[in-house]
């Protein structure tokens, strides 16, 4: 199982060197970090999910990804709870012999949990996130 | 069955989860009963173009069957990442 | 400064930390590292550089992505020397507050890398590694 | 000028640098004078195709001016990454 949603927040390079420790047939390493930038009204944004669809969700997302691409491993960390600007938000990691199967991968991954894993953010100042419509588009170029 | 509520959906409804009994045989009927509950229900509910369901942890439609359903989750559009 | 080319490995976490620290207007962050996959012939090869000109073609990769995305900051790492099977070999690491703009960018710059940048790869038995044409052709989509 | 060569081109000639007096006007004329020198400049220039060539570490093409020139380097296709 290599899909985890926590609060805590997580080492990427120490989920990088297990991924890769002991094998030597990977050949590229793709890593997304989703950071949370500052914002207008405060800096701690709350992010909401659901618990078991969340982890469902991932998981078919990942599977998904296994299925397109030449992946040898994958990893996705997803937090959820209050985080402050600057805090990591989202990691996805992919390794595959060949370094676009693990940037395809690795950008398809983030385009469909962006809307389609259920998290929603809620601004300090009160206001929840909207969907932008660019990362809706973005799933177009996959299917 | 179970409904739940996240983000400004569960704000404008006033809770998280609750237990419904319902002869609805798709998420529009169970949509249309739960309006019928008053007022926080109607402002929630009321731009059903802005309202993403999943049944039993599956995303689908308002057009979905929820006969069988453990669990009916209605919410705004996702936002990860 | 953000190319460096050098014999001593680098340390992926690190990197990224000392990228990000002190900053939150970085919302995407995209890491590439490729590795030396075991081979046939024997589990180690040698990089050969071209001393001088591997640096400032670097240079060139990594302001020609600045001026095509907007990067926050950028950092490109390449090693040369002999190399066991595992090794890192090279890191790309791309900083933007968007994610297609950190994911382009860090393609791009591997792309042009692989077939731009003065590196040639000798394997233990003795034989050059060919360029590939899959390698070449990867190029032709930025232009 | 200096002249460099890498990979099996360096490997071919014999040497990774040297020191050349020439009156070549353009890379192409300065391989045409290397070749001269002797079996092994002759095998390692043999096929062009597979020649690719910087002048003060730039790249560039065999027709490229070489004149005022500090470096030029051959080598293979490069594989770096």
């Amino acid at each position: 199982m290599s899909v985890s949603v926590q609060a805590e927040d997580f080492d990427v390079g120490a989920e990088m060197a297990a991924l890769t420790s002991g094998r030597a047939d990977i050949g590229a390493l793709v890593s997304f970090t989703g950071l949370v930038r500052e914002m207008a009204g405060g800096n701690e944004m709350v992010l909401e999910h659901y618990p078991g669809m969340t982890e469902k969700a991932l998981e078919a997302i990942e599977a998904e990804a296994r299925g397109r691409w030449e992946l040898q491993d994958c990893r996705i960390i997803h937090r959820y709870g209050p985080l402050e600007a600057g805090a990591q938000i989202v990691f996805v990691l992919t390794a595959s012999p060949h370094r676009q199967a693990a940037f395809e991968a690795a950008e398809f991954i983030m385009d469909f949990l962006k809307s389609r894993a259920p998290f929603w953010k809620k601004e300090a100042g009160g206001g929840w996130v909207d969907a932008r419509e660019a990362d809706e588009a973005a799933l177009g170029r996959w299917c | 069955m179970q409904v739940l509520y996240f983000a400004w959906l569960r704000e404008r409804v006033g809770l998280p989860r609750e237990e419904v009994e319902t002869s609805a045989a798709t998420v529009a009927e169970l949509v249309e009963e739960l309006k019928a509950r008053g007022e926080r229900y109607a402002v929630a509910f009321k731009d059903m173009a802005a309202v993403r369901v999943a049944v039993d942890q599956e995303l689908t439609e308002l057009g979905a069957s929820i006969k069988g359903a453990r669990e009916v989750a209605f919410f705004p559009p996702m936002t990860g990442g």
